[in-house]
């Protein structure tokens, strides 16, 4: 294992001083692991808390600020918060008008966000909603599974809820968005290499030279199954087509398309993907109106990507569009 | 002979099960690398150590109160599925032995309610592969050695000899809760990583829990 | 080789595509593999052009609009690019008020800029200017080297330069501007891993498990010595001490502190890296005033860091915080 | 016996040295790979191969047309520190060379100006480890030989020679032009890519420069 690192029980303490430096506009608690928006809490807003494991950096702490989240909790690497620092941001961005907790859909994320909104029902008056993102079709959303994983369309969740709450919108309105938002995303990610998490020291799966992983999540978890290499074209339609297949995205005002990379892979492979999959999508009758390419939703260092769209309305456009201004996603301001 | 545990044997228990965890703790991540994230191991150690630290600072009035502490301390340092699991498992196990030593009896009783708080929690069932299927074949060995008329040592040495067996058996089954039920079918031919946690408490009640000879 | 591609000799046209497809306010020559800001050229505004072997993203493509680049040239991977390129870009941004070049100080990037600035003067009235970027300590800059190379401070220069171009300022104080960065700015550079060229098939070098590249540039060569991995600590030390011992950073207006990932090493490491280069700088005396952490200036997939401290006063302040809206750099607007 | 060279010399030896690059490609790359950066043999055969796609499209009307278009493709293909120096070279070479057919003696003028024109560009010196070290001695070989009377045939032979000598003579150098000055020392003990080019070239024309049996 070669890692920018010094110990591995460290590395996220000592990342987050690292934001704390770099971004001063924000309030970094390095012993809570809560990332807050330096004028939190903003009265009569809804708060966005979200959170997760780290490893998935710039999520979720590369989105907190004007137009998006009001806190992230950070985890241990790839292992969800405890309800602690779920409560402390809770209470750090409580404005008054209610809280949205956004919950990737995992065991242990949900569990924990689940005690925490426990934890501050008991203690507080503050109103806490739960929204639960789960995208991802690589998983069969039964009853015999922990259901659907929570990927791409986290982020672009979190963009259009966080502008939804800055321009007002009550708790409820908040909350609609972002179910709107996951009900209309799908996602389907892949893996060339997996990714060491420096706890364990060792990569998570061996991936021959000549075989990828299709239908992984972002926890370096093995997918759901292993094929031969291919080109980029058939890795688009490995990616896209289940994603079509799951939900009609054809026709209305077209689709928010996001190209995701998991971290070890470079912007100018993500690019020529983002060809690729237009090249489907144009193929299957679906017109892209807006876009998003780049390496915001990581498993560490594993190369490969996630393809997700989200079927846009009037509204989502509007959102989407809209000023945000965090340290990973930033524009119109 | 007294019959009765108190704080000696269960902060025993608990010592026993984070020696137990930290020494197979690459094993527990090894076994999570296959079906999950490669961080039980980590996860666990990162608890119970904390859990040790506390214990360091000064042993508790009674066992609810230890329990208590052990239980909250996994839920806010551990994270992921197994703080709360095993957080809610101390918790309730606390709730239901109460302040009072404990015999036989109340032991069953406590892992019983502890085990049902898993249950609450996680919303398994058995045979989806979680630390489940270690915990429940271990409390029903133990209440039915104990129904049988066995003393405790050697009801806890059936409980840890059915969780072995339960976490053994987890290898043929298709995860159906937790990350591992994202593999599908390719969970299969692997033990579950938190069933084999639960074994490692299990085993160290059976060593541990051992009333002191009065 | 494992990589989202299709065919190597395709990758630059492919991704180029990409980049259209994702970023419709450029104008995008797929052919001629020139990226050009949509609304150039810009009456009465210096025009500034750069480019580079490809591989490099998001640089250079990723930084024209608003602001900054007014139109960049995409070599093959870790090839400068033609001449023809070149003065298809300038003539393209050519606003009536001069171009300016800046050229990595590569031999092969300056010869190239230098015959497409020849051709230029041949064929038109255009003014041109050239900025040679050479900041990397990692290489002496002697008679007997091809000098230092250019490296992270052209993503810098790029945005200060681009900043005084949109205020407006002639080619002279533009052209100043950039030689002031270049004065003021130093690198030094380090691999974790290799990376592989995709014409090439395979790592350009070997590096044990055990071992680091020190003073590596940008294109994969192997760095000038090889030691045993270290804590990110030392690698911090290893680092900002050769920068600190070529220049006087202390004093005056601060400094800018780039760390720069090399494409496929995870943000968390390059925040847990910013921590510990602040560090280093406040055990220097050296105080920060601004900031950037994030892969701007790629190798490929290698993994590893660069460090960039440019020396900064008063106007080079007020152009690091002028608006900017480019693909890859973007606030203010 | 015409001692006179004309386009189907000329374009043999283009078309030599582009097969000779073709077959050699990975071979330059992985020199590079070790002093530069892994794009040598992939750069000279772009371009290369643009220059035989340029001849397959019909002969040019002379030499210095000819030598104008290897060196004009070579510039606007091949882009990095080779395409300007081999694009000069030829571009050089046409002019020095003429219009008419070649002798000898032209052939020897319009290399040494070819190879001026490389150092012009690249102010690069004997030494430095560079494709100077391999065209260098050629020209000079070639010169000497042609004033010793050696006929054109055996001249381009020595200056094969002296070229491949030159090639391997780079080795030991310490280089201290291009990408792989900045390994410094390290650069001591690699064969220099462009030299090894450089020395294909000459051994192309030593193969291809044989004037027809008239
Ligand atoms: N719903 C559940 N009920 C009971 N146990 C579960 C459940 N989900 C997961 N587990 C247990 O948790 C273990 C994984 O724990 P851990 O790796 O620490 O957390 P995470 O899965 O969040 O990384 C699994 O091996 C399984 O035994
Ligand atoms: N200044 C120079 N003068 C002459 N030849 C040079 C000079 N710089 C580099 N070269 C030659 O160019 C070769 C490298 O070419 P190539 O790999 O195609 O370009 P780049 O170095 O831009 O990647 C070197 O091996 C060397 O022989
Ligand atoms: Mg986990
Ligand atoms: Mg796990
Ligand atoms: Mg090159
Ligand atoms: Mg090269």
């Amino acid at each position: 294992m070669k890692k920018l690192i010094n110990a591995a029980a460290e590395v996220v303490p000592e990342a987050l001083r690292g934001m704390a430096a770099a971004h001063p506009e924000l309030r970094v608690d390095v012993d809570n692991r809560v990332v807050v928006r330096g004028d939190a809490p903003v009265r009569g807003k809804v708060g966005l808390v979200s959170g997760g494991g780290s490893g998935h950096e710039p999520m979720h702490a590369g989105f907190v600020g004007p137009g998006m989240l009001d806190a992230a909790c950070a985890g241990e690497v790839f292992t969800s918060p405890v309800p602690d620092q779920v409560v402390a941001a809770t209470t750090a961005v409580d404005g008054g008008a209610g809280v949205l907790h956004i919950v990737k859909n995992y065991t242990g994320d949900v569990m924990n966000f689940e005690m925490a909104a426990e934890l501050v029902a008991a203690e507080s008056g503050t109103e806490v909603n739960a929204v639960v993102v789960d995208d991802d079709v690589a998983v069969q959303d039964s009853l015999y599974t922990a259901g659907r994983r929570g990927v791409g369309a986290t982020v672009l969740l979190e963009k259009m809820a966080g502008a939804a709450a800055e321009q007002g919108r009550p708790l409820a309105g908040v909350t609609e968005v972002a179910r709107t938002v996951n009900a209309r995303a799908r996602s389907m990610g892949l893996a060339l290499t997996s990714c060491t998490v420096p706890a364990a020291g060792k990569p998570t799966f061996d991936l021959p030279e000549n075989e990828m992983e299709v239908g992984i999540g972002i926890h370096g978890e093995p997918g759901r199954r292993r094929v031969p290499v291919a080109p980029a074209r058939e890795i688009a339609e490995m990616l896209v087509e289940p994603v079509l297949g799951d939900l009609d995205f054809t026709g209305g005002d077209g689709v928010l398309a996001f190209v995701n990379g998991m971290g070890g892979t470079p912007l100018i492979e993500l690019y020529l993907m983002y060809a690729e999959v237009v090249g489907v999508l144009e193929k299957a009758g679906v017109t892209v109106a807006r876009s998003l390419v780049g390496s915001y939703m990581t498993s560490l260092e594993m190369a490969g990507c996630s393809v997700t769209l989200v079927r846009m309305d009037d509204d989502l456009l509007r959102l989407w569009d809209a000023p945000v201004r965090t340290p990973a996603l930033r524009w119109g301001v | 002979m007294a019959q009765e545990l108190g704080i000696p044997e269960f902060e025993g228990w608990i010592r026993a099960f984070a020696a137990a965890v930290a020494e197979h703790r690459d094993e527990l991540t090894t076994l999570d690398s296959a079906i999950g994230d490669a961080d039980h191991g980590t996860n666990m150690d990162r608890g119970m150590a904390a859990v040790v630290a506390a214990l360091d600072g000064g042993p508790p009035a009674d066992g609810a109160a230890l329990f208590k502490l052990v239980g909250a301390t996994l839920v806010s340092k551990v994270g992921g599925a197994s703080g709360p699991l095993y957080g809610t498992f101390f918790l309730r196990l606390a709730g239901a032995g109460g302040s009072g030593p404990w015999d036989a009896g109340t032991v069953a009783k406590a892992l019983r309610a502890g085990v049902e708080g898993v249950v609450a929690r996680g919303k398994a069932e058995p045979g989806d592969k979680t630390m489940l299927d270690a915990l429940l074949p271990a409390c029903d060995a133990l209440e039915a050695a104990l129904a049988a008329g066995q003393p405790l040592a050697d009801a806890l040495g059936a409980a840890a000899t059915a969780a072995v067996e339960g976490r053994d058996a987890t290898k043929p089954l298709q995860a159906r809760k937790g990350r591992a039920s994202y593999l599908g079918e390719r969970s299969i031919g692997h033990v579950d990583p938190g069933a084999t946690s639960a074994a490692l408490l299990v085993e160290a009640a059976a060593t541990a829990l051992v009333p002191a000879q009065g």
